[in-house]
C-alpha cells in the first residue's frame, strides 16, 4: 500500500502555472511567449473551442436551410383580367433571407448553402477536431502523465500553436472574403475551376496547408516526448492508455500530414498555374487528387478518434475503480489502428476507382473494424465487478460507448462494396461519420474536458448543470443524426439544398435535434464559465485517479511536480493502491488485493 | 559525455566567457542531461526527415503514375533534359554532403577553423547547385517553351501529355531547390554562430548534426530525382 | 441467376430503411438483403454490448464503503474469441459484398448501352440510335384546383427505358466530377471527365401497379419512375442536378425512339438544347438566374435580348448579334454582362456548329427584334439550311 | 505490468543510470561516435564512381541505340538506374548520416516511412493501372472538362496562348533525334528566330516541310499574327472560331458592319 513519497507533503510555496505577474499587458506577454505546455494547452483549448463555436454555428445554418428545400417553382394563375399568368418564384432560401447580405449581391440560396456547409466541414475538420484532443488536452496532459516537466521541444510547441493560429486566420480571412464552395475535401477539378477570379479558395487551401505543419510539429514533439521523457520506472507498458493513444495519433500525424502538404501545394499550383496534374483537359487525373488527399485524410480520422479512445480508457477505468481489462490489447490496438489506417484510404473512392483496386481496398477496410471492436469489448469488460460512479465524465464515457458503437457498426455496410455503391455520398455517410466524429471524438472530448477540468483550472463545476447538458447533448445528437441514416438509405444525397418532398419530415426532425444539441452545448458553456468564476476549489485528486497528473496539485505548479516523480504502481492498479491525496479509510481496497 | 580537453589558448576571453560558447551552453531544464537532449533532438530530426521523404513521395507518386499512363511523353521529356547538368549537380551535392559530414566530425574534434571552412564549402556548393539549376536548366528550358502545364509551348512536342512531364519536373526540382536554399540558410546560421561565439564544439553540436542530417536527406532525394528525371526514358 | 438475400415481399424493417417500393432488380434486392444482414449482425452486437454496459453500470454502481471486486485483468482465450468470431463474419461480408459489386458493375454483353453525359448541372442520355430525350418533368407538381393554379418546380429530363432489359451505362462528364445515382437500383458511379465509367442494371417487368401520371394529359400510364440524383458535389446547382428514369413497356419505348429520331426544325432543336443544357442558368421569361435571361426586356441593368446592346463589366457595350452569342457559347468569359459572374463553362466541343446555329435561331425568336420574324416555320428551316451551305463554302 | 509493489523500495525495477532502459550499453553514454575521415572520403569516392557508372550506362545505351539501333528493353534502363541510386542512397544514409552507428530506432523510423511511401505509390498505381480490366472503355484518358485550358481548347485567358504549340510529324522517330537530325534542336527554338527577326522563314520552313499541324486554325492564326497568309482558305463558318476574334454572323444580322463582311464571304 505505498503512497507516493515524491509528493507526500504539499508545498504551497510554489504557485500554480496560472499565476503570473501583475498587470494585464505583462500577463498577455507572459502567455504569448510561454513555452509551458500547460499554458499552450490552455491556449489551444480556447482557440479550438472558438473554432468549434464557429463551425457549430455553420452547422446550425445548414440545418436551418434544410428545414425547407430550396425550390424554384413556376406558378400559373388566372389574373383579374382572366388571363393566365406565369410567375417563377424561388422558395425555401432560408439562409439567404437570414444572412444573404454577408455574401454580397447576386448570390443564390444554393450558393450560400454550399459555402456554409464547406465552412462547417473545413472549420470542424482542420481547425477543431484534428487539434481538439491531441493539441489541447494532449498538450496539457501528456508531459504530466509521463511525469515530465515539459514536452521534448517546448519552443517548437509554442511555434506550432502560432502556426495553428496563422492557419486559422487564413481560414477566417477566406470566409470574410466571401467563403469557399469547394467542400472541405477540395475535390478537383471543381476546386481548381470554381470561383476562378478569386483568391478565396487558395486562401482556404493555404489554411489547411499551414494547419498541417502545426499538426506535424505537435505530433513530432509528442513522439519524442513519449520516447525520451518518461518518468523513471515507467516502462512502455506502465504508460496510461491515453498516452498510448496520443502516441499512435502522433505517429499518424507525422507520417500522413506531409502527403496532404504536397497535395494542397499541387492543388494551389494547379489552380493558379494550371500545371495539369489533376486537370483532365491536360491529361491529368482528377481521381489522383482523391488518392493523394485520402492517403492523408483517412489516417487523419484516426488522429481524430484515437485520442478520444484514450480518454475513454482513462475515464472508464477511474470511474469504475477498476483495472482496465486487456491493457496490452488496447495499447496494441491503438498502434494497430495507426498501422492499418494507412492501408484503407481507398474506401472513400469506391465509386471512382478501378474495380480491382476497389476490391483490394474493401478487403483491407474490414481490418480496421477488428482493433476497434477489441477496444469496445475491453471497455465493457472493464465495467465488470467495478465500483461505478456516474458523474458527468463517466456519463459521457458511457455515451461514447453507445454512439461510437453505432458509428462503428454502421461503417460495415460502407466497407462492403455492394452496399457502399448505394450509400456512398449519401446522408447515410453523413450520419455515419457524425456518429464516429461527433459521437466519438466530440463526446470523448467532453468526457475528457469534464474529467480533467478540475486539474486544468483548479475549480470544480456544477455536476447537476453538466449532467443536464450531457442529457441534452445525447438527445439532440441522436435526434439529429439517427434520422439521417434513413434519409441516406432512402436516397438523399449529400450536400443538397434542394430535395424531393418525401424527405422533408426527416429533415425537420433532424433540424429540431440540432437545436437541442445547441442548447446542450450552451448549458455546458454556462457551467464552465460559472465554474471559472465561482467554482469551488478543486482537490488535487477529485476522482481518485492513479495516473501521475493526480499526484500534483490542481492546477499544477509551474514545473508540474515538486520533485521528479518515480513510478511505483501501474496506472490502473486500483485494487492494490490507494490513490494519491486520498485517505485510505475512504478508499476500501478489495480483501484479496494484489492477487491478480 | 567525453570532455575533450582542447587547447583554448588562441581563443579570446570575450568568446570563451560568452554564454553562447559551447563550453558554457547548458541543456534545457526539463532534460536530465545534455546527452538525452541531444538524442531527443536527433530522434526528432529523423522524424522530421521522414516527413520530408513523404512530402516528396507525392511527387514521386505523380511521376510513377503518369509515367505508367504516358510512357511516350515521359521518354520525350527525359530526352529533352541535359544529363550533363544533372550529373554535375549530383557530383556537387555528393561532395557537399561529404563536407557536411566532415563538418560534424571536425566540430566533434573542436577543430573550429576547418569546421567553419567545411560549412562554408557546403554553402558554396548549395549556391552552385541552385545557380546551375536556374541558369543552365530553367533558364534555357523556359524560353524554349518547355514550361509547366498550360504555359507549355514547345513547338517540337509530339505527345500531348508532355506538359505534364514538365509540370512534374519543375515542381519536383523546384521544391527540391527550395530545400537546398533552406539548407544553405541553415548552414549560414550555423556558420555565423560558430564564427561569432564558437557556439559548437564537442559537447554542443546538435544544430550542426541536425543541419547535416537535413542536408543529407536533400542529397538523398536528389540521388533519386536525378536518374528518374534525366536517365530513365 | 443469383439468389437474393432479401425476401421478395419487403418486411417492416426493409420498408423503414429503403422506402415502400420493392427493389427493382435482383442485384438491388441482393444488396438490400446484404444490408439487412449486416444490420441484424450490428443490432446483435449493439444490443449485446449496450445490454452488458447497462447491466454492469446498474449492478456494480458505487456504494459507500464497498470496494470493487477483483477480477482478472485480461483473459487471453476470451480476447482471442471476441477477436476471431467477429473478424470471421467480416470475411463473409467482404465476400458477399464483392459478389454484389460484380453484379452491379459488370453487365451482359448484349446489354443496351445508354450514354450518359453529365455537365453542370444537367444529365443527357443518348440512346443507341443517337436520339436524346426531350421530355421533362418537375421535382414536384401541385395542382390546386380551387385557385386554378399549377405549381411546378424546375424541369428535369426523363429517360425512357424499356422493361425487362439489361442496360449498361457509359458515362462521362464534360466539366467536373458528378455521380450518377439511381437510389432504387442502389447503385451509383462517379462520372469523371477523363474516362468512361459505368454500371449496369436490369429493368423490372412492369406490374399493373406500376403507373405514372402523364404530365400534359393527366392520363394514368403504365410505367415506373425512378429518381436519378447527382451524388458528387459539383457546384452551385448540385442539388438540382436530377433526372427521372421511366421504365415503360417495350412498344412505348419503341414509339418514343421513333418520334425522337425525327429531324427537328432549327427552333425546336434550339429549344431542345436549351432544355438540356442552358435552362439551369438562362430563363426565357426575364427571370434572372445565374446568367441573364434570353428574351428581350429592359430593366435597371440595361436592355436584354437579341439585337439589344449588352452592357459589359468594363463599362463598354456591345450589340447582341449572332457573333456575340456564338462567342459567348464557345468562350463565355470573353464578354461578361455587367452584374453577372463569369460562371459559364465553355461548350467548345460539346455543341456542333449546327447545334449552335439552332440555339441562336431560338434565341432570336425570343426577341422582338427577331430578324427571322415574319417567316413561317418553313422559312426558318430554310434559314438553317442556308447556314449549313454557308459553312460548307 | 502490474508490479509487485511490496518490495518496490529495494527493487526499483529500473536502472538508475539508464532510467528509460533504452540503451543500456550504448556508446553514446561514453561519448558520441566520431566518424573516421578515411572512411568518409572513401565513401565519397565510391558515390562519385557510382554516379559515373550510372551516367555511363545511360550513355552506352544511347550510343547503342543511335549507332547500332539496338534498343534494350525498358526495364533494364529502369532497373540499372534505380538500383545504383538505391545503393548510393544506402551509402549516404549509413555512413554520412551515420545510421550504421546510430540507434536502431532512427533506422526504423526511416524504414517505416519508406514502407508508407511504398504503400502510397503501390496502391495508387494499382488503381490507375487497372481501370480497364472489367471494361476496356473505362481506361483513361479521354480528354474533356476540368479547367478547360488544355492545349486544344479555347484559352480561358489570352496570356496562356501567346505561343502556339503545333504538332511535328517526325515520321515515327524520336523527337530529339529528329530535331538533331534537322538541326533545329541546336538553336534555341522559337526564341532564337524571333530574336534574329527570321521567325517568318522559320515557320514557313516548319509548316512547309515538317508540321502535320496540330490544328489548321492554329496554323492559320499564327501566320496571321505574324502578318502574312498561308494561302489556305478557311470557310467563314470555321473562321468564327472564337480563339482569335470573330467573323461575320450566320444569319441576317442587325449590325450592318458584320452583314457587309458576310456578303464578302459569300
Amino acid at each position: 500500500m505505498s503512497t507516493l513519497e515524491a509528493n507526500a507533503g504539499h508545498h504551497h510555496d510554489e504557485g500554480s502555472y496560472f499565476d503570473g505577474p501583475p498587470g494585464m499587458m505583462a500577463r498577455i506577454w507572459q502567455w504569448s511567449t510561454t513555452v509551458d505546455h500547460k499554458k499552450i494547452g490552455v491556449m489551444y483549448l480556447v482557440a479550438v473551442l472558438f473554432m468549434f463555436f464557429l463551425g457549430g454555428m455553420a452547422a446550425i445554418g445548414v440545418r436551418y436551410e434544410l428545414l425547407d428545400p430550396i425550390r424554384t417553382q413556376t406558378t400559373e394563375f388566372v389574373n383579374a383580367a382572366g388571363d393566365i399568368e406565369t410567375v417563377t418564384v424561388t422558395t425555401g432560401e432560408s439562409l439567404k433571407e437570414l444572412m444573404g447580405g454577408m455574401f454580397g449581391e447576386g448570390v443564390s440560396g444554393s450558393q450560400i448553402y454550399n459555402r456554409v456547409f464547406t465552412l462547417h466541414g473545413a472549420i470542424m475538420v482542420f481547425m477543431f477536431i484534428i487539434p481538439a484532443i491531441p493539441a489541447a488536452l494532449g498538450n496539457f496532459l501528456l508531459p504530466i502523465m509521463l511525469g515530465a516537466k515539459d514536452v521534448a521541444f517546448p519552443r517548437l510547441n509554442l511555434l506550432s500553436w502560432y502556426i495553428y493560429v496563422v492557419g486559422c486566420l487564413f481560414g477566417v480571412l477566406s470566409i470574410l472574403l466571401g467563403g469557399v464552395d469547394t467542400g472541405w475535401t477540395f475535390y478537383t477539378p471543381y476546386s481548381t475551376t470554381t470561383d476562378a477570379d478569386h483568391w478565396r479558395v487558395v486562401l482556404m487551401v493555404m489554411a489547411a496547408f499551414i494547419l498541417g505543419f502545426s499538426s506535424i510539429l505537435t505530433g513530432l514533439n509528442f513522439v519524442v516526448t513519449v520516447h525520451k521523457l518518461r518518468a523513471p520506472g515507467m516502462g512502455w507498458f506502465d504508460m496510461p492508455l491515453m498516452i498510448w493513444a496520443l502516441y499512435a495519433t502522433a505517429i499518424i500525424q507525422v507520417l500522413a500530414t506531409p502527403v496532404v502538404g504536397i497535395t494542397l501545394l499541387l492543388l494551389i499550383f494547379e489552380r493558379v498555374m494550371h500545371i495539369g496534374i489533376f486537370d483532365p483537359s491536360l491529361g491529368g487525373d482528377p481521381v489522383l487528387y482523391q488518392h493523394f488527399f485520402w492517403f492523408y485524410s483517412h489516417p487523419v480520422v484516426y488522429v481524430m478518434i484515437l485520442p478520444g479512445m484514450g480518454i475513454i480508457s482513462e475515464v472508464i477505468a477511474v470511474n469504475a475503480r477498476k483495472h482496465i481489462f486487456g491493457y496490452r490489447a488496447i495499447a496494441f490496438s491503438s498502434l494497430g489502428i495507426a498501422g492499418v489506417s494507412f492501408l484503407v484510404w481507398g474506401h472513400h473512392i469506391f465509386t471512382a476507382m478501378g474495380e480491382l483496386a476497389a476490391i483490394l481496398f474493401s478487403g483491407l477496410t474490414f481490418l480496421v473494424a477488428i482493433p476497434t471492436a477489441i477496444k469496445m469489448f475491453n471497455w465493457v469488460a472493464t465495467l465488470y465487478k467495478g465500483s461505478i460512479v456516474i458523474n458527468t465524465a463517466m456519463t459521457y464515457g458511457l455515451m461514447f460507448l453507445f454512439t461510437f458503437s453505432i458509428g462503428g457498426l454502421t461503417g460495415l455496410p460502407l466497407a462492403t462494396l455492394a452496399t457502399d455503391l448505394h450509400l456512398h455520398d449519401s446522408y447515410y455517410v453523413v450520419a455515419h461519420f457524425h456518429y464516429t466524429m461527433m459521437g466519438g471524438t466530440v463526446i470523448a472530448f467532453m468526457a475528457g474536458l469534464h474529467h480533467w477540468w478540475p486539474k486544468m483550472f483548479g475549480k470544480m463545476y456544477s455536476e447537476k448543470g453538466a449532467m443536464l447538458g450531457a442529457a441534452l447533448v445525447f438527445i439532440g445528437f441522436n435526434l439529429t443524426f439517427f434520422t439521417q441514416f434513413f434519409l441516406g438509405t432512402q436516397g438523399m444525397p449529400r450536400r443538397y439544398a434542394n430535395y424531393v418532398d418525401e424527405f422533408q419530415t426527416l429533415h425537420q426532425i433532424s433540424s429540431a435535434g440540432s437545436l437541442i444539441l445547441l442548447v446542450g452545448f450552451l448549458v455546458h458553456l454556462f457551467v464552465f464559465v460559472q465554474s471559472l468564476l465561482s467554482g469551488d476549489k478543486a482537490p488535487a485528486n477529485p476522482w481518485g485517479g492513479l495516473t501521475l497528473e493526480w499526484e500534483t496539485e490542481s492546477p499544477p505548479i509551474e514545473h508540474n511536480f515538486h520533485k521528479e516523480p518515480i513510478l511505483k504502481h501501474g496506472p490502473y492498479d486500483f485494487e492494490t493502491t490507494v490513490p494519491p491525496h486520498w485517505d485510505p479509510k475512504d478508499y476500501p481496497l478489495p480483501e484479496n488485493a494484489g492477487k491478480h | 559525455m567525453t570532455m575533450i580537453d582542447t587547447d583554448t589558448s588562441g581563443v579570446p576571453a570575450r568568446i570563451l566567457k560568452s554564454p553562447m560558447h559551447w563550453r558554457n551552453a547548458k541543456h534545457q531544464s526539463h532534460w536530465r542531461s545534455g546527452d538525452e537532449e541531444f538524442d531527443a533532438a536527433k530522434f526528432g530530426m529523423w522524424l522530421f526527415l521522414s516527413t520530408e521523404v513523404l512530402l516528396f513521395a507525392g511527387i514521386f507518386c505523380g511521376y510513377a503514375v503518369f509515367r505508367m499512363l504516358y510512357p511516350e511523353a515521359w521518354a520525350n521529356g527525359s530526352h529533352s533534359l541535359d544529363w550533363r547538368m544533372g550529373a554535375a549537380n549530383t557530383a556537387i551535392l555528393l561532395f557537399s554532403s561529404w563536407t557536411a559530414a566532415n563538418a560534424v566530425r571536425l566540430c566533434q574534434l573542436d577543430k573550429q577553423f576547418w569546421f567553419k571552412i567545411n560549412i562554408l564549402i557546403t554553402i558554396l556548393c548549395a549556391i552552385a547547385f541552385v545557380a546551375i539549376k536556374f541558369t543552365f536548366e530553367y533558364g534555357i528550358k523556359l524560353p524554349e517553351g518547355k514550361a509547366p502545364g498550360t504555359f507549355f509551348s514547345y513547338p517540337y512536342a509530339t505527345d500531348p501529355h508532355e506538359p505534364l512531364w514538365w509540370s512534374l519536373y519543375y515542381i519536383g526540382t523546384g521544391i527540391h531547390a527550395f530545400h537546398v536554399i533552406i539548407g544553405a540558410f541553415l548552414f549560414a546560421f550555423v556558420l555565423w554562430r560558430a564564427h561569432r561565439y564558437q557556439a559548437y564544439g564537442p559537447t554542443q553540436y546538435t544544430l550542426v548534426e541536425n543541419s547535416a542530417l537535413y542536408w543529407h536527406i536533400v542529397d538523398l532525394i536528389w540521388i533519386f530525382l536525378f536518374p528518374l528525371l534525366y536517365l530513365i526514358h | 441467376m443469383m439468389q437474393t438475400l432479401a425476401s421478395a415481399q419487403p418486411d417492416i424493417l426493409q420498408k423503414l430503411i429503403f422506402g415502400e417500393t420493392p427493389a427493382p432488380s435482383e442485384a438491388a434486392a441482393w444488396s438490400d438483403g446484404l444490408f439487412l444482414m449486416i444490420t441484424w449482425f450490428s443490432i446483435f452486437f449493439f444490443v449485446l454490448l449496450m445490454g452488458l454496459m447497462v447491466y454492469f453500470t446498474i449492478k456494480y454502481r458505487r456504494r459507500p464503503g464497498v470496494p470493487a471486486q477483483p477480477s482478472p485483468h485480461h483473459n487471453l482465450l476470451l480476447e482471442i474469441f471476441w477477436t476471431v468470431v467477429p473478424s470471421s463474419s467480416l470475411i463473409v461480408m467482404f465476400v458477399l459484398g464483392f459478389q454484389g459489386y460484380t453484379s452491379k458493375v459488370v453487365s451482359p454483353d448484349n446489354a443496351m448501352e445508354l450514354k450518359i453525359q453529365g455537365s453542370k448541372w444537367s444529365w443527357i442520355a443518348t440512346y443507341p440510335n443517337g436520339a436524346t430525350s426531350p421530355e421533362t418533368q418537375a421535382l414536384s407538381r401541385v395542382v390546386d384546383n380551387e385557385n386554378h393554379t399549377v405549381i411546378e418546380g424546375k424541369q428535369y429530363p426523363i429517360f425512357y427505358l424499356p422493361e425487362n432489359t439489361d442496360v449498361k451505362l457509359r458515362m462521362m462528364s464534360t466539366d467536373v466530377i458528378h455521380a450518377f445515382w439511381i437510389p432504387e437500383y442502389r447503385t451509383k458511379m462517379d462520372v469523371i471527365p477523363n474516362r468512361y465509367t459505368g454500371f449496369g442494371f436490369r429493368t423490372p417487368i412492369l406490374t399493373p401497379g406500376d403507373t405514372y401520371v402523364h404530365r400534359e394529359t393527366g392520363e394514368v400510364m403504365p410505367g415506373r419512375d425512378m429518381w436519378v440524383f447527382c451524388a458528387e458535389y459539383c457546384g452551385d446547382d448540385h442539388s438540382r442536378m436530377a433526372a427521372t428514369i421511366r421504365i415503360v413497356p417495350q412498344e412505348v419505348y419503341d414509339q418514343k425512339m421513333a418520334d425522337w429520331s425525327v429531324k427537328l426544325s432549327p427552333i425546336d432543336a434550339g429549344i431542345k438544347i436549351w432544355t438540356q443544357l442552358c435552362k439551369t442558368c438562362h430563363e426565357t421569361d426575364g427571370t434572372r438566374l445565374v446568367g441573364p435571361a434570353w428574351n428581350s426586356f429592359k430593366n435597371a441593368d440595361g436592355e436584354f435580348g437579341f439585337g439589344y446592346d449588352a452592357l459589359l463589366e468594363d463599362g463598354s457595350s456591345v450589340i447582341r448579334d449572332a457573333n456575340y452569342y456564338r462567342e459567348s457559347i464557345l468562350d463565355p468569359n470573353a464578354k461578361i454582362v455587367k452584374g453577372f459572374a463569369p460562371a459559364m463553362p465553355s461548350y467548345q466541343g460539346q455543341l456542333s456548329e449546327e447545334d449552335i446555329d439552332n440555339l441562336i435561331v431560338f434565341i432570336q425568336s425570343l426577341s422582338d427584334r427577331n430578324p427571322n420574324a415574319g417567316q413561317d416555320a418553313g422559312d426558318a428551316e430554310e434559314a438553317g439550311s442556308d447556314t449549313e451551305a454557308g459553312s460548307d463554302s | 505490468m502490474s508490479q509487485d509493489t511490496t518490495n518496490a523500495s529495494n527493487n526499483l525495477g529500473w536502472d538508475p543510470i539508464d532510467p528509460h532502459g533504452i540503451n543500456p550499453h550504448d556508446e553514446a553514454h561514453k561519448g558520441h561516435f566520431v566518424a573516421d575521415w578515411k572512411m568518409q572520403i572513401s565513401i565519397l569516392v565510391i558515390l562519385l564512381v557510382f554516379t559515373v557508372l550510372t551516367v555511363g550506362f545511360y550513355n552506352l545505351e544511347q550510343w547503342a541505340e543511335t549507332a547500332f539501333e539496338i534498343t534494350l528493353p525498358k526495364w533494364i534502363n529502369i532497373a540499372g538506374a534505380m538500383s545504383i541510386a538505391t545503393v548510393k542512397a544506402i551509402l549516404v544514409a549509413a555512413f554520412f548520416m551515420q545510421l550504421k552507428y546510430d540507434k536502431v530506432l532512427n533506422t526504423f523510423v526511416m524504414l517505416f516511412c519508406l514502407f508508407c511511401v511504398a504503400l502510397f505509390l503501390g496502391f495508387t498505381m494499382i488503381d490507375l493501372g487497372s481501370r480497364h480490366l472489367v471494361d476496356p472503355e473505362r481506361a483513361p484518358p479521354i480528354v474533356a472538362g476540368g479547367t478547360g485550358v488544355g492545349l486544344n481548347a479555347a484559352p480561358v485567358d489570352k496570356k496562356f496562348s501567346l505561343i502556339l504549340s503545333p504538332k511535328v510529324n517526325t515520321g515515327g522517330s524520336n523527337i530529339v533525334y529528329y530535331a538533331r537530325l534537322h538541326g533545329n534542336e541546336e538553336k534555341p527554338g522559337l526564341l532564337y528566330y524571333r530574336e534574329k527577326g527570321d521567325e517568318a522563314s522559320f515557320w514557313k520552313k516548319f509548316y512547309g516541310a515538317h508540321a502535320s499541324g496540330r490544328d489548321e486554325l492554329d496554323e492559320r492564326n499564327f501566320y496571321e499574327q505574324l502578318g502574312f497568309t498561308t494561302g489556305t482558305s478557311i470557310s467563314d463558318s470555321n473562321a468564327s472560331h472564337p480563339r482569335y476574334g470573330l467573323t461575320p454572323g450566320l444569319f441576317s444580322d442587325v449590325d450592318p458592319k458584320t452583314a457587309e463582311s458576310q456578303d464578302d464571304g459569300h
